[in-house]
């Protein structure tokens, strides 16, 4: 089987290196599926219960490498190949335009199976040099994929901030890996839980923090986050829509993957892991609200809903510390559904984002407005996503969010009063995720397809604007349509994924004694009553309808232009904008948030063009990236003296090494001597 | 062997010296190529056979000849390139060929010889050989690069004569007056610290000038600057190997000894402050070939933490310099085709490079991978080993300190190298731009090709002959 | 099912109740009790006028906030009666479907392009934002108290019997009461009868609905009203019998009515800037509760 | 007898530190060859004769006349400029000098080993750094090539005081002394003088960084 598949993806490798550019996208397709497919084979047995495992011979480096897929590896390489597929028929389409860059494309199309592959390894490998080492095929495969459009500056500078940083998280990773290594001396996975057996608890505790970090910064976890916001904006769309549908996930993957290994001190890690996501969450979504790039929105909203998974995890996390099963449950099934809800509707949103973008050629959301005209397909489904990232029945949102609700409801039974204030402030942080969530889509769902056209081409108030705009092709709205399916499926059917779900869980209750006399909420049994609750809404829904539009039939219906209180006249200029939608938003984060603004004011009978401008900046980024790179450079300057062309400073610095190498240690020695002599008095 | 290989290589170098034909010279090239590889498989053949009484083939010698063997000979392809490229006047052409004929020679010499002074005298050769190669061009600059190399060298080089004084010193109170390195092991219990200290301490120093650490790193720099690329990828890969076999053979010694700690301590400061410097300098250099030398000095920096660390640090070291002679060579010979595309070393007015040469460009991007040691590339695994020597040694501060200057090194890097591969350059008209053939990539893409192999999957043989290298440390 | 019979029966008079109390209070006669029904009724018979402007989401939005409204009421219970729809964490289900509704009743009112409704849409959005914490806070409190995560479990089993449970039992009325008035943007968070457009906020965003939308819209502002007020009656009637429950239920849903009256012609609204820090003000309020509760389950100690 | 010429030598050093003019530097040298040349004659006495020969002919030709000479030749020809132009003043490097050797007798002092006398470490350990003192401390680049001579002589010295044991050294110090001083001065003669007439290091400190 694995020599079947190397020929098939040499084959296409050469396929995609002499194709011409426009079936080098079909290939890409079809080498796509034939991954999925081997890997399906694989994941979905081994979801249901039966791990398929094989131990290869290794290189002497490496030791033996072990090939592993359980259950959780088999969630997350589903939950991988799904968007994959959506991705690369979506990017298929979406790269038309781009047909003649043909190395480019080549690039583009190589580093997008080398980026599938490499997740799906990074899934199954338990040997950590090869872990490292995918982890880091995944890491340049991702940027070269982000940097497409690599002759615009901006795109390249957030390449390369992306590629650092994970370049930084593989250097977190290296460490805790070196950690184990040195006290065990193997590379594999099961040497992390000797280590973890062997060694006390506390140094289990730095272990999983140091990956921790490793894998938070590849999540985006707050304050790890800075990359995410540049790279996802500046990447095709296809691609931003995989980056924080998938590749983020892998951090996630991570962190639960050691939760599997680790066996510290479950609390504290829960607490940790509960309070980076709470704040990540809040965090994420302040600052998502005050964009008016549409996918750096998106983007900030990819950091909230990693705070969301990562809430449920660190409840599941407690849940285990405390020996609460119920806890554990939801909050590790709520992490792992919400994990497949994001990569699904938030892949929809960049897709549904790259259709506006091909066909307005803008991301800026304020000379956007009343596409619902033109793309009503796109609109829909963006008006799905947002319904589903914003949490509201009947879709997957609500299933997830749910759960973890339920977790920390349920923890709310069993905590003392330190944890149940940590409890209220869970409560708060989740309601204030879905409620900011609420107030951001509104906003951009609103901005961006309803009302008049506020580009300047089309200022006039005429409601079919500019006409450039038109829906994408088919192809390019199916894999958006199969997403969007599928979100309803999981809003509507919840207790199918759930009973998937179970094994996966299984995995971290399996070495935990559970404290069986704990209250125990039904939680789980309501969510087969939400089952035919929300399936009963939709339909109520649709009876309402239908009986509007039988009232209706008899009546006049007739259309006007919208009522301004007396001035007959709309026109795109007087709509409500986006920026002063979240002004008195705005006006209440100040604190937290740093907008630059810049205007001119308005003076004179006949004032002239004015304009008014706000850039949002994430804090956070200025504290630990921009300041600090500033500070290098100034360190740096002290030291370019060094190199001034001068021999005779050349030969000095020979002469001060000698020198003080000679001396220094007699000098030390005869303080130390002083020293003892002063002690002696 | 080794006489015949001596004699037949001076001679050669004699009669390319001697003659202005062009075909008799590159004739004379190839008979060399031919020599020196006959002259490697025989010492591999040979293994730990003495040649003359003072040429010992043991196992760090044959790595690194070698090594020293597979970088030369593209070497010597691309300045045959380089040469008709250029056109050059048959006096200088044959110079340079002469010269880096003579190079080679001393280096591997250099590598098998088991004599300190042997080493030594070498090592001044490849000093004359080096120069009369960075002046090839013949112009201010270059004048002034190579005086700068020759006189900061033979300044080294008078470092390391005191330190052989020294260590005549120190050997004196044994009553034995032979200084090849078998019998300073013998009688390393006897050696007079204070002696040695000061030999190992200007030894060290003066070694530096070749291995490009601080202190006397800097002269090194300007010579790859100046030298023609082919030779500077030899300059920056097979010498610095040199100058390591310099120290090392004699670090050997002390570590018999009870100065074994003190000696760490004096790399552990070198070392760092080259990685230092190079971090400095990276940020901030706009000439990618100081670029490349300054990343081959943090490279010879973490080869030394990952001796003076120790325990794995060892082999981690030697695989480390081998894998780093084939990844920056390859770098140096992509930068002449870098540099026909732009005609610029600066960074300032090369971009788009993929555009123009995508073979080329890739090359780059490789190379690029491998030199920053990310992990698909061989050099990973040596880094990743010398990291875990330094934590195994408990050097906790020293191993964060050297993550945070490789990550801004990694920075400035990738700044630069992508800046080459895609950023248009304003105002680059690429109308005559020379269409590159892209088989004289083949050798680059060999090389790197040839350093992840080694990384990730070492034949046995090869892992036992760096085993074999460090043995006698493991005390 | 008693719970939604009921709740209907009271939303008929409820809104009229308070119309009747601030005529009266102003010294007039006023309408009839029925009289908003009667308005519903005729607006359902009315033709309809839609803007150009606007798309099919204008047209299915006041169908989903209405369907949410009624959804959230079939899981609200009567005392110790489920409501149709019971689960363990429906009032989550609740806030969320509520949420649903109010999301369309936004975007329907930006999918005019007018000047004004946008304004309101962003005032609605913010303040529901801000309100909710406080409803889910006290849900928790709650749940701490009686051990149950649904309405029916708290609802049955909460016996406020000692002096700090009516202490918590007032606290919780007035979050209850004032999330309500938010809801249904009244008086002091908005003022519907004001007729400067800048200063309004649900009215405003249906400037432009018109025949059955509106009717739906004003009926489902109706049905909120009554829903709450049962959620505050169920604080007290929780382990009364049937015979007492129900008058009670009454009387509660009268005296709310008629508060909401006397607040609405007595009480000006607040600055609008002034809004956001007084809703959320309610959600200490409930912070205060959930330590009530601590102190009432011991946890201090 | 040797104690005395080394003193001399010593003296020598301390004379450079304050001499103005460069053709000063060049007798220095010539004066140091015949030192030398005494010292290794009444030094080496246990070697073979063809060895001590040989040894003097290049301390008496090469040190003493040759280089002496080829230097002189070379100020002429480049015509450069009489005066030295220390960056830093003729007392304050006789200070310095003096502190080099009196540190290095300190260290000297430290050694516990009986098969060498100490002196010859003193004369040695002091040239040296006080040669690396006069290339750091001039300006011309000839000044350098002196300074790297004057090395060469103390480092001549130290071989000497092994030289009864190891004579191999004392020709390796020889072949170093050859070596370096023909290339040095080679290229000297041919490039730099061509190049750049009258040199002072500014002119060739364009291979920067910064």
């Amino acid at each position: 089987m694995t020599y079947l598949y190397s020929a098939i993806l040499f084959s296409a490798i050469t396929a995609i290196l002499f194709a011409k550019s426009t079936t080098k996208g079909m290939v890409a397709v079809s080498m796509v599926f034939v991954t999925s497919l081997f890997s399906g084979f694989i994941a979905v047995p081994a979801l249901v219960g039966n791990e398929y495992q094989i131990l290869l011979a290794g290189t002497i480096p490496f030791g033996a490498v072990s090939i592993k897929i359980d259950a959780l590896s088999a969630w997350f390489i589903l939950v991988i190949n799904f968007t994959m597929i959506t991705g690369v028929i979506y990017g298929k389409s979406y790269m038309k335009p781009y047909a003649r860059q043909r190395t480019n494309l080549t690039m583009h199309w190589l580093s997008y199976i080398l980026l599938h592959i490499s997740l799906i390894l990074i899934c199954s490998v338990q040997n950590a040099m090869v872990f490292l080492i995918s982890w880091e095929a995944m890491a340049l495969s991702a940027f070269m994929l982000v940097i497409f459009e690599s002759y615009k500056a901006d795109t390249l500078k957030a390449g390369i901030n992306y590629l650092i940083q994970s370049h930084v998280s593989i250097l977190f990773l290296m460490l805790g890996f070196i950690f184990v290594a040195v006290k065990t001396g193997s590379y594999d996975f099961n040497a992390i839980v000797e280590f973890s057996h062997q060694q006390p608890v506390m140094a289990g505790t730095v272990l999983f923090l140091s990956f921790f970090i490793g894998f938070a910064i590849k999540a985006g976890f707050v304050p790890f986050h800075t990359w995410l916001p540049h790279a996802h904006p500046v990447a095709p769309s296809h691609i931003s829509g995989i980056m924080s549908g998938v590749v983020i996930k892998i951090g996630i993957y991570g962190i639960l993957r050691m939760v599997l290994l680790i066996n510290a001190d479950y609390t504290t890690i829960g607490y940790i892991i509960l309070f980076v996501s709470i704040f990540s969450g809040v965090y994420g979504v302040a600052l998502a609200i005050i964009q008016h790039n549409l996918k750096k929105l998106l983007a900030y909203h990819s950091i909230e809903n990693i705070g969301i998974i990562g809430i449920g995890i660190g409840i599941g996390c407690i849940g285990l510390g405390t020996a609460n099963e119920l806890m554990a449950t939801l909050g590790f099934m709520g992490a792992l559904l919400h994990t497949l809800n994001h990569s699904l509707f938030k892949s929809l949103l960049f897709y549904s984002a790259g259709n506006v973008y091909q066909s307005t050629h803008t991301m800026s959301i304020e000379r956007l407005g009343g596409l619902i005209k033109q793309m009503p397909h796109t609109a829909l489904l963006f008006l799905i996503g947002a319904l589903a990232i914003c949490g509201l029945p009947p879709l997957n949102g609500f299933i997830s969010e749910f759960l973890i609700y339920g977790g920390i409801y349920d923890w709310l039974f069993s905590a003392d009063l330190i944890s149940l204030i940590i409890v209220t402030f869970s409560i708060l942080g989740l309601v204030l995720i879905g409620g900011l969530a609420i107030f951001c889509f509104t906003k951009a769902f609103s901005i961006v397809f309803l009302g008049l056209n506020r580009s300047p081409s089309t200022s006039s108030g005429n409601t079919t604007s500019s006409g450039s705009e038109s829906e994408m092709s088919f192809w390019q709205l199916f894999p958006m349509y199969m997403a969007a399916a599928l979100m309803i499926f999981i809003g509507l059917f919840p207790s199918v994924f759930l009973n998937l779900l179970i094994k996966p869980v299984a995995l971290f209750k399996s070495d935990i004694v559970f404290n069986p006399n704990l209250p125990q909420m039904g939680t789980l049994d309501s969510l087969h009553t939400i089952n035919w609750v929300s399936a009963g809404f939709i339909l109520f829904i649709l009876a309402v309808w239908g009986i509007r539009k039988l009232v209706n039939q008899s009546k006049v219906i007739a259309t006007e232009p919208t009522w301004g209180c007396g001035y007959c006249l709309p026109s795109s200029k007087i709509q409500y904008t986006a920026n002063s939608f979240v002004r008195t938003y705005t006006k209440l984060a100040k604190p937290m948030l740093c907008i630059e603004k810049d205007e001119t004011e308005i003076e004179g009978i006949f004032p002239t063009k004015k304009h008014y401008d706000t850039h949002p900046y994430d804090n956070i980024e200025r504290i630990l990236i921009d300041i600090p790179l500033i500070k290098v450079a100034a360190v740096r300057e002290w030291f370019v003296f060094l190199q001034n062309g001068h021999l005779q400073r050349y030969i000095l610095y020979g002469i001060i090494f000698i020198a003080s190498v000679i001396v220094i240690p007699v000098l030390i020695d005869s303080f130390l001597i002083i020293l003892q002599f002063l002690n002696h008095l | 062997m080794t006489g015949i290989y001596l004699a037949g290589a001076i001679l050669i170098v004699i009669l390319i010296f001697a003659n202005r034909n062009k075909i008799i010279n590159n004739v004379l090239l190839i008979l060399f190529g031919l020599l020196q590889s006959v002259f490697t498989i025989y010492q591999c053949s040979n293994y730990k056979g003495t040649d003359l009484g003072y040429f010992t083939s043991d196992s760090l010698g044959i790595l690194f000849l070698i090594t020293l063997t597979v970088v030369s000979l593209p070497a010597l392809f691309h300045s045959y390139l380089y040469i008709n490229r250029h056109d050059e006047s048959p006096q200088s052409r044959s110079v340079y060929f002469a010269a880096i004929v003579l190079l080679i020679t001393s280096i591997s010499a250099a590598y098998l010889a088991n004599h300190i002074a042997v080493v030594w005298i070498f090592t001044e050769l490849t000093t004359l050989s080096a120069s009369a190669l960075i002046y090839h061009h013949r112009n201010k600059l270059a004048l002034e690069g190579t005086w700068k190399y020759v006189f900061i060298c033979a300044i080294s080089i008078t470092f390391v004569f005191i330190g052989i004084l020294f260590l005549s010193l120190s050997l004196s109170g044994t009553g034995s007056s032979d200084l090849s390195y078998a019998n300073l092991m013998a009688k390393s219990d006897q050696l007079n610290p204070f002696w040695l200290r000061l030999a190992f301490l200007f030894i060290f120093t003066g070694f530096t000038a070749k291995l490009g650490l601080v202190p006397m790193y800097t002269a090194g720099v300007d010579a790859k600057d100046k030298a023609p690329a082919p030779a500077g990828a030899l300059l920056s890969s097979a010498l610095m190997n040199m100058g390591f076999i310099g120290i090392f053979r004699f670090y050997t010694v002390i570590a018999q000894t009870p100065l074994h700690h003190w000696a760490n301590i004096v790399i552990f400061v070198s070392a760092i402050l080259s990685i230092f410097v190079a971090t400095v300098y990276m940020t901030k250099v706009v000439n990618i070939k100081r670029m490349f030398a300054y990343s081959s000095i943090e490279h010879m920096g973490l080869v030394m933490l990952g001796i003076a660390a120790g325990g794995i640090g060892y082999y981690a070291a030697v695989l480390h310099l081998i894998l780093h002679a084939l990844v920056k060579s390859s770098l140096f010979f992509q930068f002449n085709q870098l540099y026909r595309v732009f005609q610029s070393k600066s960074v300032a007015y090369v971009g788009n490079y993929f555009k123009y040469n995508p073979t080329g460009a890739i090359v780059l991007l490789i190379a690029f991978i491998s030199a920053t040691a990310m992990p698909p590339s061989g050099l990973f695994v040596s880094e990743f080993l010398i990291f875990r020597a330094l934590f195994e040694g408990q050097y906790i501060f020293v191993l964060l300190l050297v993550l945070l200057l490789l990550t801004i090194i990694i920075w400035a890097f990738a700044k630069n190298i992508f800046k080459i591969l895609f950023t248009p350059v304003v105002g680059f008209d690429d109308s005559n731009v020379p269409q590159i053939n892209p088989w004289e990539s083949l050798t680059q893409y060999a090389l790197l090709l040839a350093a992840v192999w080694l990384g990730l999957n070492p034949p046995e043989i090869f892992v036992e002959l760096i085993r074999e290298s460090v043995i006698l440390l493991q005390i | 099912m008693l719970s939604l019979v009921l709740i209907l029966i009271a939303s008929l008079f409820f809104t009229g109740i308070i119309i009747r109390t601030k005529s009266i209070s102003s010294g007039r006669k006023g309408p009839g009790i029925f009289q908003p029904v009667k308005d519903v009724w005729r607006l359902f018979k009315k033709g309809s006028v839609y803007s150009e402007t606007t798309s099919f989401v204008f047209q299915i939005a006041p169908v989903v906030y209405f369907s949410s409204v009624a959804m959230a009421i079939l899981v609200v219970p009567f005392g110790s009666t489920k409501g149709i729809i019971s689960f363990d964490g429906d009032f989550i289900f609740f806030a969320y479907v509520l949420a649903l509704g109010k999301f369309f009743s936004i975007i329907s009112a930006m999918d005019t392009g007018s000047s004004f409704e946008g304004m309101g849409a962003s005032r609605e959005a913010l303040y529901s934002m801000f309100a909710e914490p406080a409803f889910f806070i006290l849900m928790g409190s709650f749940a701490l108290l009686t051990g149950h995560t649904s309405f029916f479990g708290i609802f049955s089993t909460l016996h406020l019997g000692s002096y700090i449970t009516y202490a918590l039992g007032i606290m919780a009325t007035f979050v209850l009461v004032m999330i309500a008035m938010i809801e249904n943007s009244r008086m002091p968070i908005d003022d519907p009868k004001t007729h400067l457009e800048l200063t309004m906020v649900h009215e405003v965003m249906i400037l432009d609905n018109s025949g059955f939308d509106l009717g739906l819209i004003l009926s489902t502002g109706y049905l909120k009203f009554a829903m709450y007020g049962t959620l505050i009656a169920n604080l007290y009637i929780g382990e009364l019998s049937l015979l007492y429950a129900i008058p009670a239920f009454f009387f509660i849903q009268f005296a709310f009515a008629v508060s909401v009256g006397i607040i609405e012609s007595f009480m000006a609204r607040y600055r609008m800037s002034h809004n956001p820090q007084f809703i959320f003000a309610l959600s200490s309020v409930s912070l205060l509760i959930f330590l009530g509760v601590l102190l009432v389950l011991g946890k201090f100690v | 007898m040797i104690d005395v010429l080394l003193i001399v030598f010593i003296i020598t050093l301390l004379y450079v530190s304050i001499a103005n003019r460069i053709i000063t530097y060049v007798k220095v040298l010539a004066l140091q060859g015949f030192i030398l040349f005494g010292v290794t004659y009444m030094q080496l006495q246990e070697i073979n004769t063809l060895n001590l020969v040989l040894i003097l002919l290049e301390t008496i030709v090469f040190k003493a006349i040759a280089v002496p000479l080829f230097l002189d030749h070379l100020i002429k020809r480049n015509n450069i400029t009489r005066e030295a132009e220390p960056y830093i003043p003729n007392f304050l490097s006789l200070v310095i000098t003096t502190i080099i050797i009196v540190v290095t007798i300190l260290l000297a002092n430290s050694v516990k080993d009986e098969n060498l006398d100490k002196i010859f470490f003193i004369v040695a350990l002091s040239t040296l750094f006080t040669g690396l003192y006069f290339i750091a401390s001039r300006k011309k680049i000839i000044t350098h090539v002196m300074g790297y001579l004057i090395i060469e002589n103390g480092v001549f010295v130290l071989s000497l005081a092994v030289g009864n044991e190891m004579p191999m050294l004392v020709n390796l110090g020889i072949m170093l002394d050859i070596f370096a001083s023909v290339l040095i001065l080679g290229i000297f003669l041919n490039k730099i003088g061509d190049v750049f007439k009258d040199v002072d290091v500014d002119q060739l400190s364009n291979l920067k960084d910064y």
